[in-house]
């Protein structure tokens, strides 16, 4: 295949610009369209953080990341069901809900990742009667086999449940096949990662991050196919590195930052070599296993094999310690811990976290940010006066 | 003689200081904000230029910080306004450890590392419950010029609790106290201590530590000054022109690029000015 | 129209009683804390297996309780102020941040010095910023933690918990005893387990009818406010012999008020329910924005947080262990989805009759607080219950802006006022 | 003749009215709240009697509302102004089922029942963004007076949207805007569209069904009424004394009660009286 860099630049460009599209686009029109090629196949929402997307799509039906509606739209009803301390993300997807654009969807799985989004699950199920809601408890004890035994039980409960919505039983294959498939998605996502981490000049957070968004957004047949051709084409891509400062970003598990604010921090000087956005749907450090039971597989990657995750409760290492490793591995300059306003989970983390940094001699930065925003003028300041902090002498 | 300007665009007040070729302060100018950032910073520029009899071609390179400093055609470097006041209250301070900026539409408390460089930081978020634009509405509601908020305060004798967490809802309450028969004076004070009070809530995020510098154009109350004193619990420094050592740090940052770059780029700055 | 707040604080002998046995347990806490007492183990007051902590002579520490003691005596914001400095946010749970400021500034409050853990027991119901909250305990204090996995009441259906969740929990206690054992070095004594247990639950049954009391007109006292007095024993001396003996004096007197016809106010104008925590800081404040008004809270959510027992649930000493699981599955109010607790509230407006609902909705407790607009929606909209939110803070003073909130709770009441005068007209 | 008199103490203007007998508005004052809140109350009833071309002391029976309540001293009454503004609303347009209430440093959405009575209500808290407070401040700063900031809205093309909503924050807003070169009816039309979303987001909470009224100060302000007309779908009541309907409510309690005499009309003012 003979193509020109200017030709796989201009490609590059075209994916990255689709993909913002994707992400941009409050009407889904992608998976709509997903839908209308496939008829009688439904799509389930996945709230964030982690959600077990190989049981969705088994039961050939369509995952889909449903976080939110960025700075999309304006909350004009959900505002009347959470309060003003409720983090954005929540009640963006309720208003996508109230404003029917969700009525495509089958389903929404929900899951304990904090108290908010325990609450939604319910107020989903009142409000929206047609709608398949379930709710799914990953359990919280791995201090004991315990809690991986549960889940392999949750999870059949789930796909016992999927199944009835889609009307196909998947077999023990369907489900490995399933596997498989997302494994090579991750796969592509970790390789991506990989690269960007040796040469951060190659692809941007911000353009990263618009990949793997739109990823949940559209087949996963489509975005394996997406993701491999990136890779292809990356290493030849001619970009120029430039002086900046190297950081790794936590704290954005779940609720999605803008991604002009993802930009702001690049360009106020800052490499961004490793981050948790959409932690959930990265979530296996390594692949699910193929094995005789696909659920056992699932259910012990959970516990063994997941990244950490400020909802994912395991007291068997002290929480900051795999920040510090990420730090240290990436040889960062500097950690930037943007969490949502407001929410919780990601806020309790940064007061173990400064602590443990602080000793650790890394500097850091705490960015508060709401998906809904749409200028970044503080943020832009705060990290242009970080990067200075580090940069002036 | 060669200058080099350091330019302080804020929400409310644009100034500059402009530094000689020994580093030495040779004049500071302050003129009100306008829309216009391009022509407001060339105003105070040409205020300050006036006082020291230089003129526009003599200045070699300039740093512009706060809000506007993008909004400037003609500068060789913008940084942000939160290092600048801290390397500005470096310079006149020099054992400072923390600083606290309060300007007319935000508050920021900034904790310092050796060589007046930006450990921490954090400022009020979208609410302008503890900032300057509050004590000018104040002001503006009880009637007194700006000048006087500090001379007031600091005759207080017994001062009125302030309680609301709003910049704007306080203000009925201050009708309130007045309407109950309050002094001026006490109320001043009051609007003081709870300002302080935000204040000390900031500093002790990033780390409460001796010595603290006030900077920003509120610093020029002495009531708040010693509300600040009060509260904290520690010395506070000040100088004459709180205000302006943001525009200070910015004229030093500038400074030292200009030294590195030996001074070749002269002609240019000066280019941008026509 | 309102009256002034006549003295409404119900002051008789249960008073006094309950001054009494708590301060014994905070004793018990000062002691153990100076190593002349029993070991520790921190807790959450929602479902939890006290039962078996005492059965090993373990002592029962309640951060929370701790943390609105502080709150009660005025003592919370420094402790608050303290944990925001080690970068505890501000929309952080105060509960947390007051536990942790009083953790670092050595354990010592007004009532006790807390003693340090020995056991971080996370029994993990519903509530997410538990985790958070004794994770971070025991990193600070590098005490050993076991989360104990509660199962969230997610079948929209029904309540009750499947044989998975049951089995799960049980497992787990079982795990927890082998723990006990090993800290305690003995055996699990299971005849005493059951003793405890069944103290428990005849505890736990006159909890239930002193409850189903208010259905009285008028109510004997209020469910909200004086229900908050008869919590603490509750919690802390559940399965003991003392436990026992005071709610059957509670009983007793209550009864007694009941059949006498006498209330907390002179007279009872509104039989209200009230949902979401007390404004701890401000408890006083906030009951006579109620008396004025001769408004008496007839049931609450909020004195079902560490068990829900007027609906017929009552702990067996036959199976203690998974008594104990029911009871942490499915019979207390945090580990419930929000539908449930619709439900819940919904029994007491018909039940105890109710004439409005009355949503105190706290920043700091998003579990209970989080989408209670909806709740609003659910009851004034779909049920026509007159529905009154107001918002502040259950530790942090900062949140509670008086004038505001008393402006909201007249207008409500004089609204309600206004419309039984067009009734009658 | 039997006269009762409404005082609505604003916490920024206080509005006072007077009825005659027979249900019919003799006489209005409008006035700024100032600090002297009991001396406004006062002066704004004394002007409204002038202007019914009665005597202040003739007025048989006479109701306090509004945040300064408390300070009607000379009043018989106080009624909170949430009741007032869906009585005054019944009263103006008697099919008013929702009030929209814009003050100065609040809003607020009531929900009314057929007779005027209040069913269900909300506020915005402590917070004064989205208020009149809020407008007069950019009115202000876009160098413009409140008379004509809400015309002048209507000629924007494309608002901008806000970064805030903080009524002191507007200001550097606008500024920015106006440093970037945006027009003044852009940015106007930014500030109404967003202060409409929060307030119809805000009223939602109570439901919002027609008809609805505007009322308080800002319904003053044709861009306003605009605004909210497009985010809410539905056409809203105005009139010119949209501004007086909580002064209007307050007074015709009062008249309720002074032609009730010992028989309560409303229990709020009945048990008032008798204090
Ligand atoms: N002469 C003065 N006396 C007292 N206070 C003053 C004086 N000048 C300015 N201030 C206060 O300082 C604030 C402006 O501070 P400044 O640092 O200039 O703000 P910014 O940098 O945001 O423009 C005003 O809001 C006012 O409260
Ligand atoms: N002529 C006018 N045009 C537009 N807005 C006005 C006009 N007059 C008053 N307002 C607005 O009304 C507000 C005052 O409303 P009001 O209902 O009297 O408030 P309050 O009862 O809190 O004093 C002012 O802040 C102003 O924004
Ligand atoms: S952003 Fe945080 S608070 Fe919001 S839903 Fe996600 S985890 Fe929960
Ligand atoms: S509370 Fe007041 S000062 Fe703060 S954002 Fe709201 S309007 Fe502005
Ligand atoms: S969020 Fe609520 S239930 Fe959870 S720890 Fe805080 S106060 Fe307790």
């Amino acid at each position: 295949m003979a193509t020109t860099p200017v030709q796989e630049a201009t490609r590059l460009h075209a994916i990255f610009e689709s993909c913002r599209e994707i992400t941009q686009d409050v009407e889904f029109s992608a998976a709509k369209q997903w839908l209308a090629e496939h008829p009688g196949r439904k799509a389930i929402g996945c709230f964030p953080i982690y959600c077990p997307v190989e049981l969705i799509h088994a039961c050939r039906m369509l995952p889909l990341g449903i976080i939110g509606a960025g700075n999309q739209i304006e909350i004009t009803y959900a505002d009347s069901r959470f309060q003003s301390f409720v983090c954005s993300i929540v009640k963006s997807t309720l208003e996508l809900g109230f404003t029917k654009r969700l009525e495509f969807v089958e389903g929404m799985l929900f899951h304990n990742i904090c108290d908010p989004a325990r609450n939604l699950a319910s107020v989903f199920i009142r409000n929206f009667p047609g709608m398949f809601v379930d709710y799914i408890h990953f359990p919280q004890n791995f201090a004991s086999p315990l809690g991986m035994q549960y889940l392999q039980k949750e999870y059949r409960r789930i796909l016992d449940a999927l199944q009835e919505r889609s009307g196909y039983k998947p077999t023990a294959e369907d489900l490995n096949r399933s596997i498989q498939l997302y494994n090579r998605i991750r796969a592509a996502l970790r390789e991506l990662y990989r690269l960007r981490s040796e040469k951060p000049h190659l692809i941007s957070a911000a353009e990263q991050f618009l990949l793997t968004r739109a990823g949940t957004l559209m087949s996963p047949e489509k975005n394996v196919e997406m993701l491999e051709e990136v890779l292809a084409a990356l290493p030849t891509r001619a970009t120029r590195p430039k002086d900046r400062i190297r950081v790794v970003l936590e704290g954005s598990f779940c609720e999605l930052p803008p991604v002009a604010l993802i930009e702001t921090i690049e360009e106020a000087g800052c490499y961004i070599l490793d981050d948790d956005f959409l932690r959930g749907w990265r979530w296996f450090t390594q692949e699910v296993p193929i094995e005789a039971n696909p659920l056992h597989a699932l259910a012990e990657s959970y516990s063994e094999r997941a990244y950490y995750s400020g909802s994912k409760h395991d007291s068997r290492e002290v929480k900051a310690a795999h920040l510090i490793k990420m730090a240290q591995d990436q040889k960062a300059d500097a950690v930037v811990i943007m969490a949502a306003k407001f929410c919780e989970p990601a806020l309790f983390d940064y007061a173990l976290y400064r602590k443990a940094l602080d000793d650790a001699k890394i500097p850091h930065l705490l960015l508060e940010f709401e998906e809904k925003t749409w200028i970044f003028d503080r943020a832009r300041s705060e990290a242009e006066t970080f990067v200075e902090s580090l940069l002036f002498d | 003689m060669d200058y080099v300007a350091g330019i302080d665009i804020g929400c409310r007040t644009t100034k500059v200081v402009l530094l000689n070729e020994s580093r030495k302060v040779v004049a500071t100018a302050l003129v009100k904000t306008r829309p216009d950032f391009p022509g407001v910073a060339r105003e105070a520029l040409e205020k300050a230029l006036a006082k020291a009899s230089g003129h526009l071609d003599d200045v070699k390179y300039v740093a512009t910080t706060g809000l506007g400093r993008y909004n400037v055609p003609f500068r060789d470097l913008q940084i942000t306004d939160i290092t600048c006041a801290a390397r500005g209250s470096e310079f006149l301070f020099p054992n400072t450890k923390c600083v606290l900026d309060v300007g007319g539409q935000s508050t920021r408390a900034i904790r310092l590392r050796e060589g007046g460089k930006v450990k921490e930081f954090k400022s009020n978020d979208k609410c302008a419950a503890g900032s300057g634009g509050f004590l000018e509405r104040a002001a503006h509601y009880l009637e007194i010029p700006i000048e006087q908020l500090g001379p007031l305060s600091s005759s207080a004798g017994k001062p009125t609790t302030i309680s609301s967490v709003c910049a704007v809802l306080a203000e009925t309450e201050i009708i309130n106290h007045v309407s109950d028969g309050q002094s001026v004076e006490n109320i001043i004070r009051g609007i003081h201590n709870s300002l302080a009070s935000r204040s000390k809530a900031l500093l002790s995020r990033v780390g409460l530590e001796d010595e603290v510098t006030f900077v920003g154009g509120v610093a020029r109350q002495s009531g708040m000054v010693e509300a600040l004193k009060e509260t904290i619990g520690h010395a506070v420094n000040v100088n004459d022109e709180p205000d302006t050592i943001t525009a200070l740090g910015a004229a030093l940052l500038g400074y030292q690029r200009y030294k590195r770059l030996g001074g070749g780029i002269a002609g240019e700055t000066h280019k941008k000015f026509s | 129209m309102a009256q002034p707040a006549p003295k409404s604080d119900y002051q008789g002998k249960l008073h006094n009683l309950q001054k009494d046995m708590i301060g014994r347990y905070y004793d018990s806490l000062t002691a153990a804390s100076e190593g002349r007492g029993k070991k520790a183990v921190y807790m959450m007051v929602s479902g939890n297996p006290v039962e078996l902590i005492q059965a090993f002579d373990m002592l029962p520490v309640y951060p929370e309780v701790n943390a609105l003691q502080l709150a009660v005596k005025k003592q919370s914001l420094p402790h608050i102020l303290a944990a925001e400095e080690m970068g505890y946010s501000t929309d952080n749970c105060a509960y947390v941040k007051a536990d942790v400021g009083m953790y670092f500034a050595g354990r010592k409050t007004p009532f006790a010095t807390i003693p340090e853990p020995d056991l971080i027991l996370c029994n993990y119901v519903g509530c997410n910023v538990y985790l958070q909250w004794f994770e971070h305990l025991a990193e600070f204090s590098k005490k050993p933690i076991y989360n104990l996995d509660v199962p969230f009441s997610r079948n929209m259906v029904s309540d009750e918990p499947s044989d998975d969740d049951v089995s799960y929990v049980v497992k787990q206690l079982e795990e927890l005893i082998e723990i006990c054992e090993r800290m305690t070095g003995k055996s699990l004594d299971f005849k005493k387990l059951q003793r405890i247990t069944e103290l428990s639950g005849e505890t736990g049954h006159l909890w239930s009818e002193i409850k189903k009391l208010t259905r009285e007109r008028p109510a004997p006292f209020d469910a909200y406010f004086d229900s908050v007095m008869m919590m603490a024993p509750l919690y802390c001396l559940r399965g003991t012999e003392d436990g026992l003996w005071f709610f059957q004096e509670a009983y007793k007197e209550m009864k007694k008020r009941a059949e006498m016809r006498e209330g907390p106010l002179p007279e009872e104008k509104f039989r209200i329910v009230i949902e979401g925590p007390p404004p701890w800081p401000y408890l006083r404040q906030f009951r006579d924005m109620f008396s004025r008004w001769g408004a008496v809270a007839i049931a609450s959510t909020y004195s079902t947080v560490g068990g829900i027992w007027e609906f017929g649930f009552q702990h067996d000493p036959l199976r203690p262990i998974e008594s104990m699981a029911k009871h942490m599955l499915q019979f207390n109010l945090c580990n419930r989805n929000f539908l449930q607790r619709y439900q819940q509230i919904k029994d007491y407006i018909d039940q105890w009759g109710a004439d409005a609902l009355v949503i105190h909705s706290v920043k700091s407790c998003r579990l209970f607080s989080a989408g209670q607009g909806d709740m609003r929606e659910y009851f004034t909209k779909q049920l026509g219950v007159p529905t009154l939110l107001v918002e502040s803070d259950i530790e942090d003073p900062r949140y509670f802006a008086e004038a505001q909130i008393r402006n909201r709770v007249d207008a409500f009441f004089e609204s309600l006022e206004h419309q039984r005068m067009l009734v009658k007209k | 003749m039997i006269y009762a008199g409404g005082v609505d103490v604003g916490s920024t203007q206080t509005k006072a009215i007077v009825l005659s007998e027979e249900r019919k508005i003799i006489g209005r004052a409008l006035i700024n709240t100032g600090a002297m809140v009991s001396q406004a109350a006062e002066r704004a009833f004394r002007e409204a009697a002038a202007d019914a071309g009665i005597a202040a002391g003739s007025a048989a029976y006479v109701v306090g509302t509004g945040y300064g309540r408390y300070k009607v001293t000379f009043g018989n009454a106080q009624i909170t102004e949430i009741s007032c503004h869906a009585r005054g609303a019944n009263f103006l347009f008697p099919k008013t089922r929702t009030v929209i209430d814009m003050g100065g440093q609040d809003a607020k959405g009531i929900r009314v029942g057929e007779d005027g009575d209040v069913k269900d209500f909300v506020m915005n808290d402590k917070c004064a963004a989205g208020t009149g407070r809020f407008l007069s401040n950019a009115a202000e700063t876009a160098g413009l007076t409140l008379d004509n900031m809400g015309p002048i809205s209507l000629q924007c093309k494309k608002p901008v949207r806000l970064s805030t909503v903080c009524a002191v924050f507007v200001e550097s807003d606008i500024m920015s805007y106006l440093a970037e070169g945006k027009t003044v009816p852009d940015i106007l039309g930014g500030v109404h569209s967003a202060i409409a979303a929060r307030t119809v987001a805000l009223v939602r909470r109570v439901g919002i069904e027609p008809e609805i009224t505007f009322t308080g100060g800002v319904s003053r302000n044709i861009g306003m009424v605009k605004a909210l007309e497009e985010k809410l779908g539905f056409p809203v009541n105005v009139c010119d004394d949209s501004h007086f309907i909580g002064a209007i409510g307050a007074a015709i309690f009062a008249l309720e009660r002074a032609l009730t005499g010992g028989v309560a009309a409303t229990s709020g003012a009945d048990k008032a009286a008798k204090k």
